[in-house]
């Protein structure tokens, strides 16, 4: 742990003082010790502040798309494997340079729930990580510049515990009831739009629900606006959404975002085998089209 | 404040028969924004238009609505009319209350309600229409056409006797395509070289035509009215403007045994340096670098250098590329024969006396390799059996592809003729599916080979060829009769399908139009636009476009030339103003609209501060290319992209004015 | 809250028996169609709204989210069939979405039965009867008790 | 009115919040759901998780509903037909009990109902907020985001209760501080005992770790300091910290609707949003995150109390707990006060 943490300290620094970046997005100690929060890093005196553990939940990607960070040029990111596949996403859809960026890869063997290591949870284990983590494939991102390894230990997967195993149950229910799981879980929606603000790929500098000629997108916070809110904003990420998770995280309200992206992200798969994330020379999923593409359910 | 105006029209009983017009009128009268409601018997008749023109007039009326017949009838009638008045045309909006009303409903009460609805639908759409204007783009009166064929010469010549500069590009050393490889043409056996060379002639001679032949098209970019292209002239190592034709250089040429000819389907040799026929045009030869010893052995061999008097031959000569602006482009990149080798019992390939359609035309060709006279390609004798072979590779799904080469029928029936013609006593057979000689003096022809010249038509397929002493045993089944037959021939002929030009595909993708699974060219509109591809000032003709016969390649090179000299005839290019526009403001520059551009309609536009310092990148619309089809606006997650005449606002109004 | 929905926008006049139906077709295939069914006298059932746009490309999802908030039973989308778009591809990329927003729709509880898709030329006038007929009859056999996410 | 003081048993307690709500009132209390604790409608005393420091949001939902409805219409012809949304607020027929709420949510109502009858009286609030009738109870552990201290409340503040309820052992002491709060336990004061102040535990001395006088000092004088652009790199303009605020009370007026009928609605706004203050020009006078999270800054420690001469927090510590990226309102507020 140290070690990681110094290694990301020496990188930053390095990039800082030969002047590669002019800023270094990575994670310091947060408000509590089991919490971590972003650092942004522009003197190489700071670097020190930076640091690295199984309480690192935010994707730090995600602010890749804030105009007071683009004007920062060219910038260092630290990024676990799941954001990193955001990084990707956004080179594929050109909101960032591959030459503006320098990727620091950090190993990451799973993240801890952040609503657990608040109850005071620090052991990382299929129990406590976040369904993400046990199904993640890239614990060692996919494109870095530099790799920091992990001084955490192994994931252990048993297999016990089924990841998003609600997708199945929903995927077996009837309509009805289908609609009738939803409605409750929207009527909590408070419409903070934390879940756009904290995914990476939300990037939009205007949302389609703040447009308001027409305004498409009822404004009520109400079930009506809600779902269509939600309905839109799981439209916009199919096949996009790379697993990060950090809508659902943020949702104050605790409804269960990843389970809408990750049935679609299984759906796109399934119908045009195409996964987020994983190449930024591959074309998008939905800018794209085969002409033996899926067919069956037009008459 | 809109103040429109409803206009039902009874179209005599048609709608009024079930569709309550009055009613329909009270009803658009109670519609906020509308200031005038009336119904008429026949709204698109003079006094209908007149009634019209007078309310915009009288009512100062800022959009009409008429509850009419199919905006496909009507619509410009009307629009024109509105366009006398001074109303932008784009604020008229036809409800479509006949076709989609009153003649597919019968209870008369909820036609009305229908009508009412797509009545008020259309209200709010023309409440928020926008005055469009129509795009003109410049036009660089300047033309290029791609491929030396018969329709590609007749697309030049049109555009070059139209008074427009053209510039003719083709691949190979000379101009003439396949139509000067062939001996005499079908219905009428005139000789093809005797009415191809004068054309041939013609463009080399013309001055408005640009000739570039040994010369590829690299590159293309642009729109409509401004196509930028490069030209890549092959280093053809002969100063052409020096080159006399003489012939010295390539009887020089020791390379005389060794490369086959493929003008002369590989059925002679040629030089390294070499023309391909006696008539090319230009008669300049050509030096292949990848067979010539000097370019082989070091620099060693300047035979033809020696021969040659007016010293043209350059060895140092490089590729060169020449870039132009043209204002339309004609793509005729015409055809190629499939692969007989699929077809393995019919021993192509292996028996050199199976040959195709192609080798036979050139066997029967007087500039040939046999001069005109009939040759095994085996022993050099005479054929005194042949078996013709219709449709092979054509309209068989299983090896071949699926579609009619449309030609075969009558070259195979010309092939018969001349053979009888040229060797008397002789005796073909044809085997074929089914005869298609559908054009003027086409199936008297055929019957012609038929009866009077003894050829033996059996209708059903060749299972199997072998050779036995010398003779080619065609084995093959006659349907009418029941039959098995089995001929000794001396010659078998295949009638082999024709499939596009090899590289036609990235041709199309150079250009930027479209083209079907087969790889041919694919029309704007099959019927009613087979000149036009699917980009605005990119005209097709000949068999790039599929199986078509010489008449017909040159129709469409005279239609692709006509359909340019009529684009300009004008300054501009008028385009529908119904395009795609971006919201700079908002556009985040993801760029999916360029992915789901199948028009290359949409750039990047860099947005620049007054220091010149790039703030922001965003999508531009290029008005030329964008045809208003909207998936751009799908594509948009944020909606900063929007089609006008189909605004999301617009749409939106529809919507929400169906509320119930 | 516990005391819901103080004046929400309520709908009437619309049940299953008699179902608002909303058609988006693209404007060269699939209307003209629907013009010819007219041509040809045929006769369908009078639920169908028609908005025509010029491509099924341009028919955006939020069009039929917007036509069941407006109290449509049932939407359509219908454009040319693969391979003769108008446009080349519009109705290709529209497929691909629809395919992806359908599921999502599945998901989140809309009964797949309310949303059609379809293929119909211009020459198609039977095929556009037939569609609108079943479509109809389909929304009208449906359990009018059931809501979903876009109105209550 | 003078307080009251009473002693009731914890059992008694329950009987109190059960006869509550069989007598028809909405009691509103902390309840556990997916893993958190919200407030919510109980339909038995047990249903209440009065162990929890807070629940997650604020109920300020039932003072500014998420959307309100502040009118209907409909055209019939030409005319327009307006039924007036506060109608369905007065004819609620059900009273509201907030039960087991904490000190610091308490305080916010009256915060909020300042800005609320300042220039306009705004009836949909003085309907809900009169309706409202709030038993807090007194917190033992506040945690470390806690600051309602510095906010000058405290754990054990009756400020915006209408009754307070103190633990101790097996029993509670409630100090009934309105007459509101009399009204509603007077049918069932025989499960109360009434008391006196003195036999009330006394208050504990509750530090403070800084004096918000001090951040409010940094405020007046630095509009322009580093200290927000910096600071406010991590945040991500999500609107959870106002949205969960017992205080935030931003809105945003929209009219929803099709040709024949619809409705003006309120809904909840916040400052954090890039479009808050975009202006129809395009211009926005609030750029970054970093003016926009100083804006919140200012308004609930400078602006509001120099017009309404309160803060316009209550240091309830919800927005530093629930912040994506761990952004501290009270580490804020105390380095602001150091600078």
């Amino acid at each position: 742990m140290a070690n990681t943490d110094e290694k990301l300290q020496k990188i930053a620094n390095d990039l800082l003082e030969s002047g590669e970046v002019s800023l270094v997005i990575g994670y310091t100690k947060g408000s509590n010790p089991q919490r971590m929060r972003p650092a942004f890093i522009t003197k190489t005196e700071d670097a020190g502040r930076l640091s690295f553990s199984r309480y690192a939940v935010q994707d730090l990607a995600v602010f890749l798309k804030k105009p007071e960070v683009k004007k920062f040029g060219k910038i260092g990111i630290v990024v676990k494997g799941c954001d990193e596949k955001a990084l990707n996403a956004l080179i594929q859809e050109y909101q960032v340079s591959r030459d503006n960026i320098k990727i620091i890869g950090v190993e990451c063997n799973g993240i801890i729930r952040q609503n657990l290591a608040d109850k005071g949870e620090t052991a990382v284990s299929e129990a406590t990580v976040y369904d993400k983590c046990l199904i993640c494939n890239e614990h060692t991102p996919i494109l870095y510049d530099y790799l920091v390894e992990s001084g955490e230990p192994k994931l252990n997967v048993s297999g016990n515990i089924k990841p998003y195993a609600k997708i199945e149950e929903l995927d077996a229910m009837s309509p009805e009831e289908k609609n009738s799981f939803w409605e409750k879980e929207f009527d909590k929606c408070i419409k903070c739009y934390a879940c756009r603000q904290a995914c990476p790929l939300c990037y939009c500098s205007r949302c389609i629900v703040e447009k308001n000629m027409p305004q498409w997108i009822d404004t009520n916070l109400e079930e009506t606006g809600n779902a269509q809110w939600n309905l839109i904003r799981a439209y916009h990420l199919s096949g996009r959404c790379i697993g990060c998770g950090e809508c659902e995280r943020a949702c104050p309200v605790n409804i269960p975002l990843m389970m809408i992206n990750e049935k679609m992200a299984r759906d796109t798969y399934e119908l045009f085998g195409y996964k987020s994330g994983l190449d930024i020379n591959a074309k998008p999923v939905f800018g794209v089209f085969s002409e033996s593409d899926f067919n069956e359910f037009i008459k | 404040m809109a103040r429109i105006g409803v206009f039902v029209c009874w179209c005599g009983s048609n709608i009024a028969g079930t569709v309550d017009v009055a009613k329909v009128t009270e009803e658009a009268k109670k519609v906020p924004g509308v200031v005038t409601a009336v119904d008429y018997k026949y709204m698109c008749s003079d006094p209908g238009q007149n009634s019209l023109r007078n309310m915009i007039k009288e009512q100062k009326l800022t959009g009409v609505v008429l509850a009419a017949c199919s905006p496909h009838m009507h619509e410009n009638t009307f629009r024109k009319a509105a366009v006398k008045e001074g109303l932008n045309p784009y604020f008229v909006e036809i409800a479509n209350i006949r076709e989609q009303v009153s003649w597919v409903h019968e209870d008369k009460e909820r036609a009305t309600q229908k009508a009412v609805d797509l009545m008020k639908m259309m209200v709010e759409k023309v409440k928020r229409d926008r005055p469009i204007e129509d795009v003109r783009v410049p036009l660089n009166k300047k033309a290029l056409v791609i491929g030396g064929g018969i329709s590609g010469i007749q697309a030049a010549l049109d555009i070059a006797n139209g008074g427009v500069e053209v510039l003719l590009v083709e691949k190979e050393p000379s101009i003439g395509g396949r139509m000067i490889q062939l001996d005499e043409t079908f219905p009428t056996l005139d000789c093809s070289s005797c009415i191809m060379t004068p054309k041939m002639v013609e463009v080399n001679q013309h001055p408005n035509i640009k000739l570039y032949t040994y010369s590829e098209v690299e590159d293309v970019s642009g729109y409509i009215g401004n196509f930028k292209v490069k030209i890549k002239k092959k280093a053809r190592s002969v100063v052409e403007k020096d080159c006399t034709g003489c012939g010295d250089c390539w009887n020089a040429c020791p390379m005389h045994k060794n490369v086959k000819s493929e003008f002369n389907m590989n059925l002679s040799e040629r030089t390294a340096i070499y023309v391909p026929f006696p008539q090319a045009v230009p008669l300049v030869p050509v030096l292949d670098r990848s067979v010539c010893l000097h370019f082989k052995k070091g620099g060693k061999c300047v035979k033809c250098y020696e021969a040659c008097g007016p010293k043209c031959i350059d060895f140092d000569i490089k590729d060169e590329i020449i870039e132009e602006t043209v204002g339309a482009i004609v793509a005729s990149t015409g055809y190629d024969l499939m692969d007989n080798s699929l077809y393995g019992e019919y021993g192509y390939g292996k028996y050199k006396d199976v040959v195709s359609g192609l080798q036979f035309e050139r066997l029967l060709s007087a500039s040939g390799p046999t001069e005109g006279v009939i040759k095994r390609p085996s022993d050099g004798t005479t054929p005194q059996t042949i078996v013709f072979i219709q449709c092979v590779g054509s309209r068989d799904p299983e090896k071949g592809v699926p579609y009619c080469s449309k030609v075969c029928c009558m070259y195979t029936a010309k092939h018969a003729k001349l053979f009888a013609h040229k060797v008397h006593g002789s005796q073909s057979y044809v085997f074929y599916i089914d005869i298609r000689a559908t054009s003027k003096g086409y199936e008297e022809f055929v019957r012609g080979t038929m009866e009077q010249d003894g050829a033996v038509y059996l209708r059903g397929r060749v299972s199997r060829i072998y050779e036995d002493e010398g003779k080619l045993i065609v084995k093959g089944a006659d349907t009418l009769s029941g039959n098995q037959v089995e001929i000794a021939a001396d010659m078998v002929v295949l009638a082999t399908g024709v499939i596009p030009k090899k590289g036609s595909d990235k041709v199309a993708q150079m250009l930027g139009i479209s083209y079907d699974k087969y790889g041919f060219f694919t029309e704007s509109h099959p019927k009613l636009r087979p000149a036009e591809s699917s980009t605005a000032g990119i005209y097709l003709a000949g068999m790039a476009q599929g199986p078509r016969d010489i008449p017909e390649s040159v129709v469409s090179g005279s239609a692709a030339a006509s359909k340019i000299l009529g684009l300009f005839s004008k300054n501009e290019y008028e385009v529908e103003g119904t395009i795609a526009s971006v919201n700079e403001a908002t556009c985040v520059a993801c760029f999916y609209c360029q992915r789901v551009c199948g028009f290359s309609a949409i750039s990047r536009k860099e947005i620049k501060d007054r220091s010149g310092k790039v703030i922001k990148v965003v999508a531009s619309v290029n008005p030329g290319l964008c045809t208003g089809c909207g998936a751009c606006v799908n594509a948009c997650f944020s909606k900063s992209i929007d089609v006008k005449g189909f605004m999301d606002d617009q749409i939106y109004a529809e919507i929400k004015s169906l509320a119930i | 809250m516990e005391d819901k929905k103080e004046g929400t926008v309520k709908s009437e006049g619309n049940n299953v028996s008699d179902p608002r139906i909303i058609a988006f077709v693209c404007n060269w295939c699939t209307y003209s169609g629907a013009d010819l069914a007219g041509t040809s006298r045929m006769k369908y059932s009078d639920n169908v709204r028609v908005i025509k746009l010029p491509c099924s490309g341009r028919i955006d999802p939020l069009f039929i989210i917007e036509a069941f908030k407006k109290g449509a039973k049932g939407v359509l989308v219908s454009g040319c069939h693969p391979g003769d778009c108008h446009y080349i591809s519009g109705n290709y990329h529209s497929r691909r979405k629809y395919a992806a927003f359908r599921d999502l729709l599945g998901f989140l509880g809309v009964d797949l039965n309310r949303i059609e898709f379809s293929w119909i030329s211009a020459s198609e006038g039977n095929k556009w009867v037939s569609v609108i007929n079943e479509f109809t009859d389909k929304i009208k056999s449906l359990n009018d008790n059931s809501s979903d996410i876009f109105k209550k | 009115m003078e307080e009251k003081y009473f002693e009731i048993e914890a059992e008694n307690l329950k009987k109190f919040v059960n006869s509550l709500i069989s007598d028809n009132f909405n009691v509103i209390a902390p309840k556990d759901k997916d893993g958190d604790t919200f407030y919510g409608k109980i339909d038995k005393f047990d249903e209440a998780n009065l162990d929890i420091l807070l629940p997650k949001m604020s109920y300020k939902e039932y003072l500014l509903p998420k959307t309100e409805t502040l009118f209907e219409y409909s055209f019939s012809g030409a005319d327009v037909d307006i039924k007036d949304g506060l109608a369905s607020v007065t004819g609620e027929n059900k009273k509201r009990v907030i039960f087991g709420g904490r000190p610091c949510d308490a305080a916010a109502g009256p915060i909020m109902e300042k800005v609320f009858n300042w220039d306009y009286r705004d009836e949909f609030f003085n309907e809900r907020f009169k309706n409202l009738t709030i038993i807090s109870i007194a917190c033992e552990k506040p945690d470390n985001y806690c600051f309602c201290t510095e906010m000058q409340l405290s754990p054990e503040s009756s400020y915006g209760s209408d009754i307070l309820l103190k633990k101790e052992g097996n029993k509670y002491f409630a100090a009934v501080v309105s007459e509101k709060g009399l009204e509603l336990i007077t049918p069932y004061l025989s499960l109360f005992k009434e008391t006196t102040k003195d036999k009330v535990p006394a208050d504990k001395d509750w530090k403070k770790i800084f004096e918000i006088e001090k951040t409010k000092g940094f405020l007046d004088k630095n509009f322009e300091h580093n200290y927000f652009q910096d600071r406010f790199l991590s945040c991500i303009g999500c609107g959870i910290c106002t949205y969960i605020c017992p205080t935030c009370h931003c809105f945003d007026i929209q009219d929803e609707g099709n040709l024949k009928e619809g409705r003006r609605i309120r809904n909840w706004d916040s400052c954090q949003f890039a479009i808050f203050t975009l202006h129809t020009s395009g211009h926005n006078p609030r750029v970054t995150q970093g003016d926009r999270y100083r804006q919140r800054l200012m308004h609930k420690f400078k602006i509001y109390s120099e017009k309404f001469n309160k803060y316009l927090c209550v240091g309830c510590g919800r927005c530093s707990r629930n912040c994506p990226e761990d952004i501290d309102l009270k580490e804020i507020a105390r380095d602001l006060s150091l600078l």
